[in-house]
């Protein structure tokens, strides 16, 4: 992220914050449309296999679901609370905080890779040694979209967590220019991921748990 | 946003997420996914207004927001015109007799 | 089929109305086209640079104008797409007693199996005169039945039956094309669609030799998979009973109701574990992989056969 | 600032490393225009080679799969490498910020990595080219693309989605340079067409091309895991694929044909010495294409078994595209209405555009209307229209647009005489190409065939025969823009006469675009009586 010094083709450097605000919402946008296509294909197939699709949803494990969400829901908190302290001038909370938010989110992927763990040894990952015969292939359809959905979201985690490690320890330096918007920016990145998972979690863990 | 809404609004985001995975286990039936979707874009939206200061930003900044889950929604709504009314298994081999 | 045709043979009467349709878009887009291309030659030449036409802004053009040219094209175009959607509805409804030739495409070939058992490769023949259905199916990738002399185009999706009806009225021979890329051989994926006159085409049955008619091959493979095991009473496994099915609704065990046609019969072959009839446990194993494209045409039309008997059935 | 009176942006720097770490939009642009050209060679001669082997009914050049591999070739070059970066990322690049008086893009840095993707992707794509190709056409249908097909799929479809995000990148950086960088007094109304009609692509750049990329990864995935997704294996449903690639494809029609309109918005005015007529209207049909852009995809499924209900929805919506369309030339022509026309090689382009994009656009609705489209769907038909439109329509919107910035991009004037010569031949030639292919697609010639019935030889012939032509047309400004470099005389700051704030700074123009950012003080295309009046007051 540019150190906000003014850069030269910027007149003012409110002009600057908002070029970059609306530069980071443009890309956020798009990552909106990246995830949107995958969860268009889950819809379609949803609507055109109905119970057999749901069927498959019946065999991912819902109590590692919510958990995950309750951490990625307390990471985000964390990150406004960074955020927020940072903007009002303090140094050590922000860190604190950043901190928190990075911890929150390697529990989130140790939890999540538990779970791929464990359906590892349910035989439910395609493409390794997915159990058509007892399972079906439009079960196997699912588990290839969620394994796509996941991961995929995993890695804009992890490059979360890179990101605002690398942050805390820039303003723990003190490298980071005060009114600039580099954290900002990070906050928003982080609180995207947060919604995506928002989204994937009733598609992915509450279908067809009513039986 | 102060220290204290960002407590509240996390709350919210923790009883949202009970009120969904309890709705999930009780049989609503064809209405489970609309009700799930209704809870992940409240919290979709308090996430959105709230920790991304989207009420504090101008139009301009909230219309950017909206346009990609705007253009999300018309890929969804035209492809589903095509799966909702592909009558794949239900074709009546005599439908006009 | 020498010389330099400009316009294609119209070998049915749906051909003539697509035809018709076309001629008056192309009337209609000529007249447009000729009126830009004439205001451009005007302006261009009237109003060059070195011209001494007048130019004092007398004839103010209004927006108004510019609202109204537009909206009046919208109309016409809009009145010729309801026209269209018609004429393609018809497309969409199969008259009832059609006879129906199973059509298989498979990597770079068309094999027809009509319902006495004849079958032909990269050869359609049909009777003038009288309502063809095809049912479509393809062993590996997308095809495209097309038939330019009948204006007629279906893609063949692998993994489930196309439908489509003709009516050819004019005996000929029409190419056959495969119009969806298919691979190495896709342009010589194609033949000829015969039209003959009803004696003609009795005659032409005959000649290809009276083997058992589709159904009851179909009945031949219904006992050596081993349906009959199950599905003929007295069976060892409690299944659903086929005799008078085909045709009617059937109550899923998810609650909701499918007309049991020739999509519904295959997709049960393959993927049984997709709707189980009510009342019935989903044991029946998969054929998917065992059973080809050209033995489920066999196998649906037994169980058409031994559907419910349609009144006047010219089977 | 103690510079050289007249240094231009080119003299500024010198060496490799200045070029190739530049963040300098004008060198960025610049870097663009060399590898287009390079693609459009590439994509050309893959052109003259299909069209060399279709003269007579049988092989030609080579057995079918080469053929396969050709068309293939054609496809992906043509569209993903040169078409969809052609105006946007050159003259986009170049003259956005110079028409609304900004020194540079939003984020110049970010103008830089998307020039990288792009090449990067291109050599990835290329690569796979030189290495044997692929055989699936550009449009991958499933499943032959995933279990079927043997060529470099993978290899040349990751080049794809590598570029990309090159052109997701760009539209960004447009929309936020054009929102934030505008210059005092240039409110909206005030922005020159160009602008808008490059905004409009920039809303399609970034809200389809992800979908592209993710929907391509899909592919990917399914063919590196022999696990399908799409594919009918496992109960998969191939017609998803077409309808997430057409979701992208067909706003990236819009994203090649607008900037077109955009050139031509901009030259119409300035030849015929007339404000552009309807002004409002022209601009807010630009964003309506790029809206209206996303709802009518389908009309390319009407018979890939889509539902009855989907077909008759987007054929419909597929005519209230056109309307936006058609208004814009009824503005170009009636911009004509009492002007002082000048038929210099822009403006011959500019006719050129305008007859042949009428064209493309009426033939479009014949494809809109449900039953000619069954007929005539994947014949020669279609690729007609699409010719029409990608190469009558944008092709020649990007060498109006070349001719005309020309003296400002590189300060020197080229030959006007071979100009107009190669514009009246490329317009010639497009036709004999084009127009018989319109007869042979409702004569039902499928496309993508390397043999065909020897009744439509007639036909390819002729086809075969303008194909030569055009191919010469498009040869030359090649060799007389290279002499114009070398020697051609020296072009002032504003040769054409025209409005926009780009002609106020010098040409070439300097690093810094303006030695002071202007103040815009009305709209753009203001003539009294075939006089100019600049946006900017010349204190």
């Amino acid at each position: 992220m540019t150190d906000d010094v003014l850069t030269f083709q910027y007149a003012t450097s409110d002009q600057q914050r908002e070029a970059v605000t609306l530069g980071m919402w443009a890309f956020l946008a798009t990552e909106v449309l990246f995830f949107g296509a995958l969860i268009a294909a889950y819809f379609n197939y949803r609507i055109w296999f109905g119970a057999e699709f749901i069927a498959a949803a019946h065999m991912t494990k819902v109590a590692f679901g919510t958990v995950n969400t309750a951490v990625l829901l307390t990471s985000s908190a964390c990150m406004a609370m960074a955020v927020n302290t940072y903007q009002a001038g303090r140094t050590r909370a922000p860190v604190l905080w950043l901190t928190g938010t990075a911890l929150l989110g390697l529990a989130f992927i140790a939890i999540k890779s538990v779970e791929y763990y464990l359906e590892y040894q349910e035989h439910l990952v395609p493409a390794i040694d997915f159990d058509v015969g007892r399972y079906g292939g439009v079960a196997e359809i699912f588990f290839l979209f969620y394994f796509c959905a996941t991961g995929l979201h995993a890695l804009h985690l992890l490059i979360g967590i890179s990101l605002v490690t690398w942050l805390a320890i820039r303003i723990g330096r003190g490298r980071i220019d005060r009114n600039g918007s580099t954290t900002r920016i990070i906050g928003l990145y982080w609180h995207f991921v947060d919604i995506v998972w928002i989204f994937l979690f009733p598609l992915i863990y509450l279908a067809g748990r009513s039986g | 946003m102060s220290g204290r809404a960002v407590l509240r609004c996390w709350a919210a985001l923790m009883g949202l997420l009970a009120l969904t995975t309890g709705l999930a286990f009780v049989p609503l039936g064809a209405a489970q996914l609309g009700v799930s979707l209704v809870i992940a874009v409240t919290k979709a939206l308090l996430v959105l207004l709230l920790f991304m200061e989207l009420k504090g930003s101008s139009g301009l900044v909230r219309v950017f927001a909206a346009a990609g889950f705007f253009w999300l929604l018309i890929m969804v709504g035209l492809t589903s015109a095509d799966y909702m009314h592909r009558s794949d298994h239900r074709t009546a081999i005599d439908q006009i007799r | 089929m020498n010389g330099t045709p400009i316009w294609p043979i119209e070998a049915s009467r749906y051909a003539g109305r697509v035809d018709f349709l076309f001629g008056s878009l192309l009337l209609i887009s000529v007249l447009t086209m000729g009126l830009v291309v004439f205001l451009l030659a005007l302006f261009a030449t009237k109003y060059r640079h070195s011209s001494k036409a007048i130019r004092d802004g007398s004839t103010i053009k209004t927006w108004r104008f510019e609202v109204a040219w537009t909206a009046v094209t919208l109309l016409v175009f809009v009145g010729l797409a309801v026209w269209g959607a018609d004429l393609y509805l018809r497309l969409y409804n199969p008259p009832s007693d059609a006879l129906q030739i199973f059509v298989v495409g498979k990597q770079w070939m068309w094999k027809a199996q009509h319902p006495g058992g004849q079958a032909e490769i990269n050869e359609l023949h049909v009777p003038a005169g009288q309502d063809i259905r095809l049912v479509l199916a393809s062993q590996d990738v997308i095809h495209s039945f097309y038939v330019p002399a009948l204006r007629i185009k279906q893609d063949v999706v692998p993994g489930r039956y196309e439908t489509m009806w003709f009516r050819a009225d004019r005996p000929g021979r029409y190419h056959l094309f495969c119009a969806e890329y298919c691979g190495t051989d896709h342009a010589h994926m194609g033949g000829w669609v015969t039209v003959m006159n009803p004696r003609e085409y009795a005659d032409w049955l005959r000649q290809q030799g009276g083997q058992q008619t589709l159904a009851m091959q179909g009945q031949t493979l219904f006992r050596r998979y081993g349906c009959s095991g199950c599905h003929n009473p007295g069976g060892t496994v409690r299944a659903p009973q086929l005799e008078g099915v085909f045709g009617s609704p059937v109550p899923l065990s998810d609650g909701s109701v499918v007309i049991a046609d020739d999509r519904y019969v295959r997709d049960s072959i393959l993927n049984p574990k997709g709707q189980v009839a009510a009342g019935y446990a989903p044991v029946m194993p998969t054929f998917a992989g065992q059973v080809s494209e050209d033995d489920l045409a066999k196998l649906v039309a037994y169980i058409e056969s031994i559907g419910p008997t349609k009144a006047g059935g010219g089977r | 600032m103690s510079r050289p009176p007249n240094e231009s942006y080119l003299s500024a720097k010198i060496g490799i490393r200045s070029w190739l770490l530049t963040t300098d939009h004008k060198r960025i642009a610049l870097l663009y225009f060399a590898a287009i050209t390079g693609f459009f060679a590439i994509g050309g001669f893959a052109a003259t080679l299909i069209r060399y082997e279709l003269i007579t009914p049988g092989p030609t050049l080579g057995s079918p799969d080469f053929y396969n591999r050709l068309f293939t070739m054609h496809g992906v070059i043509m569209v993903w490498f040169f078409l969809i970066p052609s105006i946007p990322a050159t003259m986009g690049n170049f003259i956005i910020p110079l028409m609304i008086g900004a020194r540079d893009l939003a984020f110049p840095r970010l103008n830089l990595l998307s020039w990288y993707l792009f090449v990067i992707g291109g050599l990835i794509t290329l690569t796979a080219l030189l290495l044997g190709g692929l055989d699936t056409g550009w449009t991958f249908y499933e499943p032959y693309s995933t279990f079927y097909a043997t060529g470099y799929v993978i290899l040349a479809i990751t080049g794809i989605v590598v570029a990309g995000f090159s052109s997701i990148l760009t539209g960004l950086n447009f929309i936020v340079t054009i929102h934030k960088l505008r210059a005092p007094g240039m409110t909206w109304y005030r922005l020159p067409v160009f602008v808008w009609s490059t905004y409009a692509t920039s809303l399609i750049l970034v809200l389809a091309t992800p979908v592209l990329a993710m929907t391509l990864l899909m592919l990917i995935a399914e063919r590196v895991l022999g696990v399908g997704i799409f594919s009918p294996q496992l109960g998969g449903d191939p017609i998803l694929f077409q309808h997430m690639f057409w979701f992208y494809s067909h706003p990236a029609v819009y994203i090649m044909i607008l900037p077109s309109m955009g050139v031509i918005s901009e030259i119409v005015p300035v030849f015929a010495r007339k404000q552009l007529f309807g002004y409002t209207f022209v601009v807010w049909c630009s964003i309506a294409i790029a809206a209206i852009g996303f709802l009518v995809w389908g009309h390319h499924m009407f018979v890939a078994g889509q539902a009855l209900y989907a077909s008759l929805a987007f054929s419909f919506l597929s005519y209230l595209v056109a309307v936006p369309s058609a208004i814009k030339v009824f503005n170009w022509t009636a911009t004509l209405h009492e002007g002082w026309i000048r038929f210099d090689a822009p403006m011959l382009y500019a006719f050129g555009f305008i007859g042949l994009f009428t064209m493309g656009g009426l033939t479009g609705l014949f494809l809109a209307a449900l039953p000619i489209d069954v007929h005539v769907t994947d014949t020669y038909f279609v690729v007609a229209h699409f010719h029409y439109i990608m190469v009558g329509g944008a092709v020649m919107g990007y060498f109006a647009g070349l001719h005309y910035w020309w003296p400002k991009i590189t300060g020197r004037r080229y030959p006007e005489y071979w100009a107009r010569f190669a514009a009246i031949l490329a317009f010639f030639g497009f036709n004999l190409t084009f127009f018989p292919q319109f007869i042979l697609g409702y004569l039902g010639m499928p496309r993508r065939y390397q043999s065909y019935p020897p009744e439509f030889q007639v036909w390819h012939v002729l086809s075969s025969a303008g194909a030569s032509i055009l191919a010469v047309g498009y040869a030359l400004p090649l060799f007389y823009f290279l002499w114009s470099i070398l020697k051609g005389e020296r072009a002032p700051a504003n040769p054409w006469q025209a409005t926009g704030l780009e002609w106020t700074s010098r040409s070439p123009p300097p690093p810094n675009n303006f030695d002071v950012t202007p103040t815009v003080v009305r709209p753009p295309y203001q003539y009294q009586r075939g006089d100019p009046c600049p946006q900017v007051d010349s204190d």
